[in-house]
């Protein structure tokens, strides 16, 4: 039981956080923003720090050493994690923390060979396609078909709400080859290359201001070699690798990023003495500091070598429950100015509280959010009964 | 004590939210959004033909007579349905100001034609910085016949339709030290800049850059601009609170039509408990919202004192309705994250709304005030006097 | 629309303050308080003081004036409510809001000739025989059996959490006639003599300190003329009567009386100016502001002819939780002494906001409850599918 | 980093558990609320013996040389059965502060008998209307080799059944002008009165009426009381956060096991929604208490720094634990409102311990307080140093 940093952890986060400094300058913030992507970097700056992530060595810290991995605990790739949503970063999503280790698990040496070192040097974008118009919290529903034809499959469907499918490489593609009933059964994982004709994708722009992608596979013909795991059983596959992208999501660097930021601004205002904002802050440094010992604690079990399920959700719900109570403070705390935005006379942080607590709605619904999470927690922490 | 809508009352808000449900697409209130004007100006002539911008003032100046009640009610229909108007610029702030509290000359001048829907006005009290108007730092020196202006002024609604902006001052002249001054918006010296803002309303910063006026621009008597004041910003949060309610009625009802279609794991959403529960409270805020409005409308309306009331309605208000259209999305899930679903004109008006004329905490001070030194308006009318029982 | 009570009711709120303020004095709460009783006081006191408000003319208020009621509308009844609240009186409970509404709506003239005039005189008790062991929430499960024989039924059972069984002369009992399935059907309504044979009564401590009781039922005879309804439908009596028992519970005294309490002892320890607990009275006044329109809004509705059904479970949800609230920040408010019990030490207003905060866990439970009170708003006020 | 339980504290805690949910029934337990010692000391003899009363002395003295983690696990395991025992006054406060700060001759004299369990010994520091701390009005008066002791303490844990009581007092002869006395409890002028109060502690008013002690009452050095005490209630609030924890997970595991086994409408209780929501929100709320808590504790052992680790843990654990209890209630239903379901047991406990060593409102004052003028304390070790990017 320890609750600080050892010096090599804390060497680790000094590193990392002199990289992110010394990248993330003023003026990288001046030019590289983009109000139209999702974390509103420029797609091709995020890329490029991808592989600025892949040559610093952080993107294959926690694989085993026979796939270029750094073999570092969980506690390293949180710390990593705390950093980069401190620093506010790209790059670190379902390209580096999912699919990677998905592949791990599950995919044919064939497989791991033709892209884990790819994905470890930051060269490829993934689009997960998950969910579709009738498959949100319901995954199980979905409807997109993949039908064998020779050595092929031919998938045609639909995804929606499809984060960086307009900037990936390949797509991480659930598809349903077998039967409609029981629903999670004849689900199917596939690797497609988004290069392959019959892809198109459609923009939508989000109330967060950045745009989202709907994907339309129309005979889009995928090699047999691409497929993940066994066929009808991707179902397993899903499921197996949910925990791979909670514990990544559950990093507490958002939110103490958004404790510091309030901080700073009752300083700036001289107010670090109101009795009534000091009461306000103080619940929210307590439950910014649940937050991180939730994540640390996940790491610390994995690091121990056991297996945190519903515990990983946990920690995410935490996590973000914590940033929506941040987001809705931040706007009490700026009083008459929070509706104010980017650019405008006024707005302070250019707006980016208000940008926030439009942008982290979908903590409340998205990857289980918040009422699917309680459903988890109940079931498989506490045994309840369907 | 009879806490019902009166037949005409129910009729009126009946009438005016279907007329603002069907007034404009999402579509177009979208558009407008970024517009300098802000709103439709067909529209806001049908409102005024409809007798909602002469609503609230006497009939002898083209008014319908009738309260600040009524207007509450067509604020809240305004609302529910995320209708933009310069409603609140010209009935709420300046019209309502003038009729109150202008000197003659002013109110037979203007509002007439702002009942009418024929001139815009707006007022300019907030300045940068300096939301809480604790202090006033926009000047009126006095000149020979008149003053000159100067300071920067923020959150003014639909400075670019209005006529002319009833501005709030220093000016040494007056015993409270203030006064409120009618600037023609086209001024020598008169600059606007748009508020990138949440929400629909076009908001800006006005810059009074040595602007002359005559010395008739003054719009009170000397000594009366703070109680002016006082009452604009009481009405200002008691119809902001209306806006609100509104606003929480659209989400709720967006929510429960879409809780019943939706099917997930072949079930109604709206059959799920967790769903029911979240509604169930959204309802119950909702109403409790209203009540408090109501409550806040009505005393200012018949002319009581209602500092307790609005600040109540307004920090109610502030917190649950935001709070309730974040269920709203959380029920909703990904689709209503998409700007094509209207449930986001709520999301972001409710921000707005919250946010102007004091939020939650700004009131909820106001009432810790009271409260350390007025316990008896503290407390309100109806209480059975301190100290209790002594046990 | 009027905020304000008009002359009248004015008047009446007065004599109704002046009426419980002469009867309740210093004298009368130091000696006729017992902790073993549900609301504390003497059971023999409670008796006397209801005929007390029989006399007054407070019971039948609100009843056509045939039955001797005097017409007077749901404002009059809501604002004596609030004042016997307030005022924290015996007396207002089920015997006299309940049962002679339920008589009046579903008894026979026989029935309503038997048994109103003693209940407008407040000479009777009645015990409300619904909850079993088995049937709390789901009250449509009982099992308490009544078979016909000759011209009596029979009845055999057992009632649990039974509020005034064992000082009351009749029980408005449910028990089973008919069919076990579906469970709604076959049950009967019955006034049951509490002096009948083969009643037994058992006492039990709750953790609020007070005794509630369970009533055994063996082969105990009940005239014909006594069941209520017809036979078998006795779930529309109970269903069609819930308002009754509704609009009594959402009076708004109690948390008026709290939220008084609390500036009593603010103002008595100087800190009506501590901004902290001002930003928490501010919310709670306002909270309990809400809980009083709800309460007339509710009253107002009936006085204008309408019928709220779910607006009164809601106002009494409102009502509950806020006094859930004051409890909680009651404890909150008295620091280190708030576990302090009465008799105690330190014990600051004799050790009531403790003993509130363990009687109020009822409120979170009893008639339907926060959870059941959900569902019902949800059902039946928003139209949401079962 | 890592926050995980060592094989050897997950086992001791398993040990002090199962022993603890076996010592005494729940009506023994309940039977005990009222007594005058309000323990059973043939447990507290078993106790001792399994080496929990001298779990956190040295071995040297008796003890099993263990820290103040350990001793948090077992407070949290006596606290998730309900056990009463003299561990808080004996260990907890009196022993502990005489083997951190006692002068060499009561250290000597009293740890191992506190180890062994041979004596009880308590603490006697608040005091009646004035629980805070902020004014001592207890006062030894320097006497020819001694003190006169005058005053009235409170919040006086097992003062029935302890030999001596470690008494707070004003001393003109401390450069901090405050003194720790040792009082034996049954000199003259001592005087007891039991306080009636919720949960299962035997507390204490205690009245110092003139009571002459000797120069060698002193328990610390002078000018060593203050830091003394600032660490006395520091371990007091990290263990009465420890004893809530222990009482969120009984109440928790009864909630769940009522849940999977009561039926009503033909289904499991536990399979509603909003129950499952309700528990799966109290187990999220006990791990962050509890991850808390622990943070607190192992800073605490470590004698590092921990003013914002036992503010947080005590603040969140004395808010979320009663609203914990307070669900387990609503989702028990009528059942558990009898005194003869254990829920009660821990409803009460959870009111005690949250009101005892500052409850959430104080701690959150203290926070504030740090915030105010120690922001890098109030940020915490693990931060990344204000300002944020200036943007």
């Amino acid at each position: 039981m320890d609750f600080d940093l050892t010096a090599d952890e804390h060497a680790f986060r000094d590193e990392v956080c002199a990289f992110l400094t010394a990248e993330l300058t003023e003026a990288v913030w001046r030019t590289e923003r983009d109000p139209d992507e999702q974390g509103q970097w420029r797609r091709e700056f995020t890329k490029a720090f991808r592989r600025k992530l892949g040559a610093a060595g952080y993107i294959g810290m926690g694989w085993p050493a026979a796939y270029g991995g750094g073999g570092k605990s969980r506690v390293y790739q949180t710390i990593f994690a705390e950093e980069m949503e401190y620093h506010r970063a790209p790059g670190l999503d379902r390209s580096i923390t999912y699919v990677p280790n998905a592949l791990l698990a599950f995919g044919t040496d064939a497989q791991k060979a033709e892209f884990l070192p790819r994905i470890a040097r930051g060269e490829l974008s993934w689009f997960v396609g998950y969910s579709e118009p009738e498959a949100g919290s319901d995954l199980a529903n979905l409807k997109a078909r993949a039908v064998p034809d020779g050595s092929d499959f031919v998938v045609t469907g639909q995804k929606a709400f499809s984060s960086e499918a307009h900037m990936a490489e390949y797509c991480w593609l659930a598809a349903r080859t077998g039967p409609v009933s029981p629903k999670h059964r004849g689900i199917s994982m596939f690797i497609v290359d988004m290069q392959s004709p019959g892809i198109r994708i459609d923009r939508y722009p989000t109330l967060a201001g950045w745009t989202h992608h709907a994907v339309y596979f129309d005979a889009v013909r995928v090699p047999d070699a691409h497929l993940v795991g066994e066929i009808d059983r991707g179902w397993s596959v899903i499921m197996g690798a949910i925990d791979f992208e909670r514990a990544a999501l559950a990093a507490p660097g958002l939110v103490a990023f958004q404790l510091d930021r309030l901080l700073a601004h009752a300083r700036e205002q001289g107010r670090l003495d109101d009795p009534v904002l000091g009461d306000q802050l103080a619940r929210l440094a307590t439950e910014a500091e649940g937050a991180r010992l939730m994540s640390y604690w996940i790491a610390s079990l994995h690091a121990h070598g056991e297996m945190p399920q519903f515990e990983t959700s946990m920690a995410v719900l935490c996590k973000r429950e914590t940033a929506r109570l941040f987001d809705a403070a931040g706007l009490e705390m700026l009083g008459a100015f929070a509706p104010l935005r980017a650019g405008s006379p006024g707005a302070c942080f250019d707006g980016d509280i208000e940008a926030e607590y439009r942008d982290h709605l979908y903590f409340q619904f998205a990857a289980g959010g918040f009422d699917i999470t309680r459903n988890v927690i109940a079931h498989r922490g506490l045994g309840l009964p369907r | 004590m009879d806490i019902t809508l009166t037949k005409e009352a129910d009729s009126l808000r009946s009438t005016a939210l279907a007329f603002a449900q069907h007034a404009l697409t999402h579509d177009r209130i979208r558009a407008l959004e970024g517009s300098d004007g802000g709103f439709e100006p067909d529209v806001w002539r049908d409102m005024a033909t409809m007798g909602w911008s002469g609503c609230v003032f006497p009939l002898e100046m083209g008014g319908a007579g009738l309260g600040l009640f009524e207007l509450a009610l067509i604020v809240e229909a305004c609302g529910q349905a995320a209708l933009p108007s310069p409603m609140f610029a010209s009935v709420v702030e300046a019209g309502m100001l003038l009729l109150e509290s202008g000197v003659e000359r002013h109110r037979a001048a203007w509002v007439p034609r702002i009942a009418a829907g024929d001139a815009i006005l707006t007022t300019a009290v907030f300045e940068p910085g300096n939301a809480e108007l604790e202090t006033v730092a926009t000047t009126a020196t006095p000149l020979p016949g008149g003053y000159r202006i100067d300071g920067t002024k923020t959150f003014v609604r639909d400075a670019a339709t209005a006529r002319a902006i009833v501005t709030l001052a220093r000016c040494p002249d007056s015993p409270d030290g203030l006064a409120l001054l009618l600037v023609p918006s086209g001024l020598r010296g008169v600059r606007r800049q748009r508020l990138s803002s949440s929400g629909g309303e076009a908001l800006w910063e006005v810059a009074f850059d040595g602007v002359s006026v005559p010395a008739t621009a003054l719009v009170t008597e000397p000594g009366q601009a703070l109680a002016a004041l006082d009452r604009l910003l009481a009405r200002g949060a008691c119809l902001k609170a209306a806006e609100l309610v509104g606003i929480g009625q659209a989400a709720l009802d967006l929510t429960v039509a879409y809780a019943k279609t939706r099917v997930q794991f072949e079930r109604p959403l709206g059959s799920f408990q967790a769903v029911q529960h979240h509604c169930a409270t959204m309802y119950r805020d909702l109403r409790v919202c209203r009540l408090l409005m109501w409550e806040a409308a009505a005393r200012l309306a018949a002319g009581q004192p209602a500092q307790r009331e609005v600040a109540m309605a307004k920090a109610k208000t502030s917190d649950a309705i935001p709070a309730l259209t974040r269920t709203a999305h959380q029920i909703h899930g990904a689709i209503a994250y998409y700007r094509d679903y209207p449930l986001e004109l709520y999301y972001t008006r409710a921000v707005a709304a919250a946010a102007a004329y004091g939020n939650a905490t700004y009131h909820r001070r106001a009432l810790a005030h009271l409260l350390a030194h007025d316990l008896d308006t503290f407390r309100g009318d109806i209480h059975h006097g301190l100290p209790v029982r002594p046990r």
